[in-house]
């Protein structure tokens, strides 16, 4: 049971003829990813990196057989290249996109969910399962197989636990990015149960931050259907009420979205909370 | 972006839903006519700005210039009115609450009613709040609309007018990228009219690139705040004296939780985001600087922002800088060898790991003080 | 394995306080359908042949554990009823209401695709299965139990055949009036993989019509999937071409839709087709 | 509903697609001033108007008053113009196709393109048309736009323009309920502009309920098609002598192809449809008479159309007749009893099945010719 990307990945990179589109299809093949196209409307019949650009995904997909879609592309055009990626048959849609539109997340994800389609992102970096293949914008060095788990919404800061984890001689089945957005198209619950599911992952690192429920959300699932023991941590423990940090919008109501909600549920949940991001790696170890 | 109430108006009226006649005044002389009895109100985007005084009635031309003075006068929360509203006052017999907003959870459209409008509806208890996912596969349909005019309780005779209200409110949303769009109250009057009493409505900041029309409003920013938004940096002022500057909004914020355990308090949040212009880290340094911290934290996990970016940027703004604010660096990914090298001799505190920062400008912090 | 309808069906009525809703709800009760609910907006709390009526589907489904729904309502009022029911988490919907938009059926076929749902009709007259349940309008006299399935896009002419089966002392396994209309929520395809399943079928018979390609691909699919003997009627082979006949839209275009190319590509697949609705019992008997 | 060119180019240029500037006459002597080159275009309904004669270049206002008057006098494939569109004449580098229909198999919409424009699409080679489904949930988004464009090979510079005029075509079959929607010729004029060169909508008419605008047009049907459709019943009429009601169109024809069995031609193609109301049957037979027919066969398998109404209806229709048509009756379902006891004195030909129904009228129109 994979955890959303593996050895069968097949990837095509939108958005591949730009900057990052450019410097990660790289680093993604040298990760070990088997990235097998590129798609930039117009740059049909180049080649990025070795790799073969087309102008349409369909094209792609039937070139190369593809099942999994890395997104690039600038926010005004996003929306149209996941619609197409998911139009064109790809099962898996990672967008590293940030500043999506909100009603464009929906559309996406909507879509998604009809055609039983898996979106990671937006504003996401990504997922990496080490030794078999990721897609996004993850470092490659901080990476080490092993068997923790980790799902996180936040970007730099999962970079920060993962590398900690691997620090401290531990090492990582998968690691996934779902985003900070107000609307994402993986949410924790739906990576939780893959993680229950894959045999490689024997304990789980959840990465939150204040605002939204979806920690929440989480605590409930885990309390129902998660055996492996957790460690959690949640960004923003020490930010002010009301003032809006970042992507992690604090729209606090009714007393859920705090840090104090997330981690009671959390803990209520069975999950060992980590005050702070360096932490977890201690706690990884006293499971 | 949050909309001035005569604005959200604007944009209602525009598609179809009923409000007051009125105007817009930046000063009480610009009031030449009313006509019958009015509201004068402040457009602020506090709310509150009734219980200090920021809605008052008037029913002559000099009434009304007397409201607006004294309105304009007044400091609602830390914020001036700029602008009145003048419209004309509402014979209430009911108000209702009508919004929308996005449901996180459920990765849709959120239809909020309540028969308690008038108030917060952070107030109201949530057994008198009905919501209504609409999936975006299905988008509005009249059953919604039946089912809030079901709740609402609303009288048949103005049932197909609410009902039309909410289903130009759903287009509105759409239309606009409004991430919140609230008619607060929806007044039904004596007369048995519907019109909306008042309106907020907000703006999708990331979809302004399909809203021209949208450019030349201004928010009620600060100076500093201003020139963050144009830089596209999340930048928050706090309490403290310490100016982290991370990149990610979740390691932003676990740095600050980091200082916390050191006892530091952080006095500005800037999360410089994902970027590979060295000039945007200059520009993020120097707003930092004139913010005024006592410390800077200066906190890189690099991946799409690389670390000699970030260095070069850091040692342009420094430069030029006549008092040297200390500066506590932990700078770790993608090229951190370059950028150690390049930040050698610039008399910056290095600090190997998130923890050890937060400690160092702790310190700093308190001993600066 | 059911083919749409059995006895587990619990039926809504929509529209049910009309003059059709009203005597049908009536005869599917008389069949042996558990009709549960009836709703009409705005007529809640009334009793419609002691069926309780509601204002919405999701307070009927709710109350009684509704999870198929007929629907009677007006064209105009058609989509609405049916994406309700949709929404409302009803597994199966079928639709009686003729002249419905073709938009609108797009629409709600789409959506029932995304969430899993099985649309029959528009503009049919339903299934039946005798001994277990119906749902629609057809004739209960007509029906005996039996092991040929029926499937068809026609109404009256469905009737004509599946009287003719009964009084040739043959029996019915289930009808599916699958509509004639352009867009309809279930095609041939589907009911045939339905009956190749279902044990009580032994024997299929299919009535198609001019216009369209329906039966085309169904003769695709059954030279691949169907093992089961099948007997097959098209009508209109001596409509005159270009002629638009009722809902049978013989836009007839490059050789396809003709009753020519589907009694061809029928026979090609291994099925009889009778050249009159009163020989279908005759051929059935030969199989 | 087929609509008019002048009329769906119309509503082109409400949906914002270029088409010619043009104005409609319904006599030369209309025609006031013209500006330039023009064609002057029979407005009928039919293709093959232009080798019928129908489309004439003018230069002036007397040539246009001459190709207009000739026009007007044409009868092609059976249908004079009542109307001519006098439009600015277009200077062709190049004819596109562009349409969109329905796809049945697929339950969607499909956008169609081509670079043989200015034919009959049905006459292109198939591998020389892009067939594109736009998917419901997913909408209209710019990689069909860009699709087609690449598939036509447009010019760079004018891949903008192209694109815009897709999205906006499909725009108009949502908003509009259009079932076909094509512009043949799409044409690249050689000054570069794109400009819809014909028009072709077909507006769904289950959906005029929504669209009352087409209310006040007329279209192209003789008297008797003309109250048919007033009555919703569906009739076409044939080259035979019977005239066929059934219920249903499948059975209906299915009936036609009983009767060709036993050697009867159907000269009427009645489809009762589903219908409780004897008054409508009573209309619908006697618009069988006005058709004259030399026998009528009446089928009926009583559902929602009971047979006691149909009986009814039958009854109260040949009453006033002073001409009395053989009439063969096979009624069947529900009531059908109640039906034949109705029936049993008005002298009509009873069958008890299709079959011998179809046996029986075949053979008294043979025998009354």
């Amino acid at each position: 049971m994979p955890v959303i990307v593996d050895e069968k990945t097949k990837l095509i990179v939108q958005g591949i003829t730009g900057y990052q589109g450019n410097y990660h299809s790289k680093a993604m093949r040298e990760f070990g990813t088997d990235v097998v196209a590129g798609v930039t409307p117009g740059k049909g019949g180049q080649k990025v990196n070795a790799i073969p650009v087309f102008d349409f995904v369909a094209e792609a997909v039937e070139a190369t057989g593809a099942n999994t879609s890395c997104i690039f592309v600038p926010a005004p055009a996003c929306k149209d290249a996941a619609l197409e990626a998911i139009d064109a048959g790809v099962k898996t849609v990672v967008i590293i996109t940030e500043h999506l539109p909100v009603l464009d997340a929906i559309h996406i994800v909507a879509v998604a969910r009809g055609r039983g389609v898996t979106v990671i992102g937006p504003n996401c970096p990504g997922v990496a399962s080490p030794g078999k293949a990721k897609v996004g914008i993850l470092p490659t060095k901080i990476f080490r197989k092993g068997d923790v788990g980790v799902v996180s919404k936040s970007g730099t800061l999962t970079y920060e636990i993962v590398n900690a984890i691997t620090e401290s001689r531990m090492g990582q089945s998968t690691c996934v990015g779902i985003g900070g957005d107000r609307v994402s198209g993986t949410s924790f619950v739906e990576v939780l149960a893959l993680f229950e599911k894959d045999r490689q992952t024997k304990r789980i690192v959840l990465v939150g931050e204040i605002g939204g429920t979806a920690e929440e959300e989480a605590a409930e699932y885990i309390k129902k259907n998660v055996s492996k023991p957790m460690v959690a941590y949640i960004a923003g423990r020490t930010a002010p009420p009301g003032k809006r940090m970042g992507h992690a919008g604090a729209i606090i109501a009714r007393g859920r979205g705090t840090a104090e909600s997330k981690v009671k549920a959390l803990e209520a949940a069975g999950a060992r909370v980590a005050k702070l991001p360096t932490e977890v790696p201690t706690l990884l170890e006293e499971l | 972006m949050k909309l001035f109430e005569y604005y959200a108006k604007g944009i209602l009226a525009r598609h179809g839903i009923p409000v007051p006649e009125g105007f817009v005044v930046s000063s009480p002389d610009q009031i030449r006519s009313v006509r019958g009895p009015v509201m004068v109100k402040a457009q602020v985007l506090m709310g509150g700005r009734g219980k200090a005084g920021g809605i008052r009635p008037a029913d002559s031309v000099e009434d009304a210039r007397k409201a607006a003075s004294a309105i304009l006068d007044l400091n609602i929360s830390g914020y001036i009115a700029k602008e009145v509203l003048v419209e004309r006052r509402l014979d209430v017999a009911k108000e209702l609450y009508l919004g929308m907003t996005i449901d996180r959870s459920r990765k849709c459209l959120l239809m909020m009613a309540s028969a308690s409008g008038g108030m917060d509806i952070e107030s109201v208890p949530e057994g008198e709040i009905l919501m209504l996912p609409i999936d975006p596969l299905i988008g509005y349909q009249d059953y919604i609309g039946r089912k809030v005019v079901g709740f609402l309780g609303v009288a048949k005779e103005r049932a197909a007018h609410v009902e039309d209200i909410c289903r130009r409110l759903c287009e509105l949303v759409l239309r606009e990228d409004a991430e919140l769009a609230e008619i607060n109250p929806l007044v039904i009057t004596k007369d048995g009219r519907v019109v909306a009493g008042d309106a907020k409505i907000t703006i999708d900041s990331d979809a302004l690139f399909r809203h021209r029309e949208y450019d030349s409003l201004k928010e009620d920013l600060t100076p500093l705040e201003e020139k963050a938004k144009r830089l596209d940096i999340a930048f928050v002022q706090l309490d403290g004296n310490i100016g982290v500057i991370a990149n990610g909004a979740g390691l932003t914020m676990a740095t600050l939780d980091s200082l916390n355990t050191y006892g530091g308090k952080a006095g500005v949040f800037l999360d410089l985001g994902g970027t590979d212009d060295p000039e945007k880290v200059k520009n993020a340094m120097l707003l930092m600087h004139e913010a005024n911290p006592k410390v800077i934290l200066l906190n890189i996990f690099g991946g799409i922002t690389k670390c000699d970016t970030v260095a070069k940027g850091v040692l342009e703004a420094i430069e030029g800088q006549r008092a040297k604010i200390p500066i506590v660096a932990r700078i770790k990914g993608v090229n951190e060898e370059i950028a150690r090298t390049m930040l050698k001799d610039a008399g910056l505190i290095p600090a190997s790991g998130l923890s050890e920062a937060a400690e160092l400008a702790s310190k700093e912090s308190a001993r600066v003080v």
